[in-house]
């Protein structure tokens, strides 16, 4: 085992990683940028260098300034959290070529998985259901009409170089196509000079269901109970939870022999994640070569600390347990405490003074949070994980209910307040919300009378 | 103006839960306090807790986070921060004269020390033409990002 | 079930009860004394109501007041936590009488649980072990001698009046009985005119191992995993875990089977602990009729809810699980963090402006902390309990350690540095300790070179 | 004095960290502070923000935690604290005429009210010699310990 591992990264994920390193009796180097001097990741590691000023590009994406701390302090091994350079491979294969182990999958995998369209194929090959839609660009009316027929309507018509809404039109039946078709082309050409299009199968109401998987040098690899990460607003996910109210025992296994499927097609080891669109079948999107913000959820069902077999796998030992001793006990949630408008999303930053953690039985906080902390605007704005595990669904409502009752941040705006709601929502009681669930929340909010706040 | 006195009251303020105290007589007012729950008694909990413990979480720490980067009381000084994390020189190969001394005059631009990073020797130049009044790192010893590693007198 | 509970008690207990009733959507109302008006409890509770001045015994204890507050906020139940008015028979039939629920078990049982001669003679006649000993007063030395004999050398001779270690001796060999009889004697009755003595089995290193149970209205009742609680000084509890590193699978039938068997003896309803001691064999010491302190541990071992379950027993729902669901799942310890000199045990008042509580995985921290807090002398110096689940004990020590070492309480002295100790220290972690660990732990503490400081 | 130049002060302050600003020039002074992580912040978060959330935590509240018991803006009224938990009476059966009124001169002894508590009644005495300024309960309302029940002017 490693005897000291340097942490290349910073908030919760960073605190995470050494609360590992601690139990596995690990010794942890933190790095911090200027305006971290007085973060917790600092505070509670063995010993920390400052590698850089507040930008990130500077301090945290700063290899040089990373691996040259790892050298000075004799640090075996780095593990990258998620973000800055988690899923960089050519980060992975300095590390590598300077003697520093990379707590994660090889560099060839982070690449591989990090081109969307090779990461695509590379699935399709090995059997994985993917998106159905054209092989690349149409070309002509009739191709678009073929593919659509093949794959079923409603189809989207994308122009390649869209974007944010734009040159992107669902087409609901054959008769509409030809018109939207030439709308996208043309919304294509006078955006950005391109009138090629694609064509894709369109979800009305996706759900974004996502497989935990672990796999170590030998070749074992194992999956987790999916966890169901719908609850999501512009792709930042809010709400996640495991298991997912929609998936049944059988799908359960697809979805896991699906993701195991991933890890050969790809030669992966360590913690990855499958993430997949389910709208009757489930469909590949992407895989994800880092440990995950919702990975406590599938912890506290497994009972498996996946960043300590993260810091086993790197370390060469070999999983110490086989796929049907993983269990699916109870039922998680985590709501992402974001320092944010609860309305309009914009970050807030400012100075907390005054917080309250909510405790008990079954409630983890996950945070970086010390009083004082000051939210500066150069990182991610989440401040916080809640995360709670009851026996079952309901309970695991009530008991995130009563959590956020008594959370309390001052100094800052908060998700909280958007949370609470949530948790109170027929639609998310009853588990059948799609990906589209916030936006429809939000504009129904916004019609309730003025005295229900945010 | 009586330092005794005010040292006094500081000790006096640190000794006891008061937050503030304040003494105006003769047109002259003194007046001192402390924030509770605020950046004073918080420089560093943890470290100085986890520094009470070695038997618990044997603490060496190679580096210590160096947080007096400012250079508040000598505010005249220039001061020349390391711009990587890297083993510090004072020479070009060991054994050799230093680059410089303390007393010396160095000319803007001109090369102070070496950070070694990641085997690249790192040529840290001087951006000021002054004198060096003290050298802030022992020769082979690890500096962070920002580190002070000379100060000079700017010449007039 | 109860629509409003009013919480008779403050600090973590309260705060721990306010947490149940709200995932039972049960609205709370706390009471306080006017030094706890700025307290967590209060602050958390739907309503609250001022009692009384700081002393407890008018205001915690204050039984008028509390019954009124009780029926001025309409609520149906009262729980008392523990200490206070959690063991007052005469509170729980007052209770009764103006209709308001008491959480706990009936008065009767309280009152003959709390009488320790009644309550050791119907174990006895249940057929429950108790500690061998005298029938009473011994008359004279032939029957002293004949007591000796039949439960086996070393014996202590109390004196009836004796206590503070006064009027006690432990006699090893037939040949010191005589002597020791005489000393006994001359020195009760020097002290307190009485020469009268009883003699009892002396236990050189017993342990304190003690058994939760839950029982319903309808005769239903259960056991737990046992608790061992043998870190104790001056019979406090410092540390517990579940399950004992000493008891196997048939032993701990055998302590349930007794448990239940005291529950049967005393009609006994809702959560109450039958404490044993053990050497060799084990025996009835006492029965606690309330919620204790070091819940938590059977909590994360069983993961059963013992506050929910206590509120649901006293609305009349049956127990909703069988002896065989309860599992014993995984190691779990907590340690008490009191407001104290970690050497001598003196209690330390002040302001907590600045802490930090452990997280992450596993770990679970009740308290009523929030900052800044006024540590009073008024009441128990238990400032927090941190509780750690782990797969197995090894893994639940290194937990313990990892989430002491980032634990930080500013402004008061505690027992954490204590704590840090006693996980360091190899009697424990081998799990060979009894209940004089504490003592003889300090007295070769004291002996270490001063660079160890406690 | 400058209202604006104040304003500008406070809001100086507010968007910074610090806690107190003091200014001292041609015999005048101005001072505005803010407390930090403190009693004021403090006074009662957690209930704030529950009350900012009625769809989660319908907080209604019948007795709100009274912590404004002491008199300092008045200190020459005597008060009459609640000695214990119960119903506010001011008469002695309902219809009746209240014991006292504001404007009443009262003597040591008097009977001045009614706490109920358990079907019992407790008449509250006045402990001062003097006249009624105010009754701070509605009448039958439920007040908690040390609440303060009436004001009473003490007789010179």
């Amino acid at each position: 085992m490693f005897k000291k591992i340097l942490i290349a990264n910073r908030g919760e994920i960073a605190v995470r990683i050494i609360r590992a390193c601690r139990e596995l009796s690990i010794r942890t180097v933190a790095i911090y940028s200027e305006a971290d001097a007085q973060a917790l990741h600092v505070r509670m590691a063995d010993e920390s260098i400052c590698v850089g000023p507040a930008d990130a590009n500077l301090s945290y994406r700063n290899i040089p300034n990373i691996l040259s701390s790892a050298e000075l302090t004799g640090a075996e091994a780095i593990h990258p959290g998620y973000g800055f350079l988690a899923e960089d491979g050519h980060f992975a294969e300095v590390c590598e070529s300077v003697g520093v182990r990379f707590i994660g999958p090889s560099a060839e995998a982070i690449r591989l998985l990090g081109n969307k369209v090779k990461a695509r194929e590379t699935m399709k090959k090995a059997g994985i259901p993917i998106i159905p839609g054209s092989d690349g660009v149409v070309s002509g009316e009739a191709e678009a009409i073929e593919v659509a027929n093949r794959i079923g309507y409603p189809v989207m018509i994308k122009a390649v170089s869209g974007g944010g809404g734009r040159g992107i039109r669902v087409v609901q039946k054959e008769e509409e196509l030809s018109q939207l078709l030439k709308t996208a082309r043309s919304e294509g050409r006078t955006v950005c000079g391109d009138e090629s299009v694609y064509i894709e199968k369109y979800f009305v109401e996706p759900r974004h269901i996502e497989v935990q998987v672990l796999a170590d040098e030998k070749g074992k690899a194992v999956f987790f109970p999916e966890r169901d990460c719908s609850i999501q607003r512009r792709h930042q996910k809010l709400v996640e939870e495991s298991p997912s109210p929609l998936v049944d025992e059988k799908l359960r296994r697809e979805l896991g022999r699906a993701a195991l499927e991933a890890v050969r097609a790809t030669h992966y080891v360590n913690a990855g994640t499958v993430e997949f669109l389910f709208e009757k079948e489930f469909y590949f999107i992407e895989m994800n070569a880092r440990i995950q913000v919702e990975h406590p959820v599938t912890e506290a069902v497994s009972g498996i600390d996946l960043v300590k077999e993260q810091i086993k796998i790197a370390a060469g030992q070999g999983l110490e347990f086989k796929q049907n001793q993983i269990k699916c006990q109870g039922h998680s949630m985590e709501c992402r405490i974001n320092a944010e408008c609860p309305e309009k999303f914009t970050p807030s930053s400012g100075t907390i003074s005054v917080f309250h953690l909510p405790g008990g039985p079954g409630v983890r906080v996950d945070t970086a949070l010390v009083s004082p902390t000051k939210i500066t605007p150069y990182y991610d704005p989440m401040v916080a994980k809640l995360i709670v595990h009851a026996e079952n669904r309901e309970l695991a409502i009530a008991k995130m209910k009563m959590a956020l009752s008594e959370f309390f941040i001052e100094g800052i705006k908060t998700s909280l307040p958007l949370h609470r709601r949530i948790m109170e929502d027929q639609t998310f009681i009853n588990g059948r919300y799609s990906t589209n669930y916030i936006e429809s929340f939000l504009a129904a909010s916004l019609s309730t009378p003025p005295d229900l706040p945010l | 103006m009586d330092l005794k006195e005010i040292k006094s009251l500081i000790q006096l303020l640190e000794e006891t839960d008061l937050t503030e105290i304040e003494i105006e007589e003769h047109g002259r007012r003194i007046r001192v306090r402390k924030e509770q729950g605020q950046t004073v008694s918080l420089s560093a909990p943890l470290h100085t807790e986890a520094a009470a413990l070695p038997a618990v979480s044997p603490v060496s720490q190679a580096l210590q986070p160096q947080q007096e980067f400012s250079n508040e009381t000598e505010p005249h000084l220039a001061v020349i921060h390391s711009p990587i994390v890297g083993t510090f020189y004072r020479a070009h190969t060991q054994g050799a004269e230093p680059y410089v001394q303390v007393g010396d005059l160095v000319k803007k631009g001109q090369i102070l020390c070496i950070v070694e990073a990641m085997k690249l020797m790192n040529e840290i130049e001087s951006d000021h033409d002054g004198t060096v009044v003290a050298v802030c790192v022992e020769d082979k010893s690890s500096v962070e990002f920002g580190q002070p590693l000379f100060k000079i007198e700017p010449a007039q």
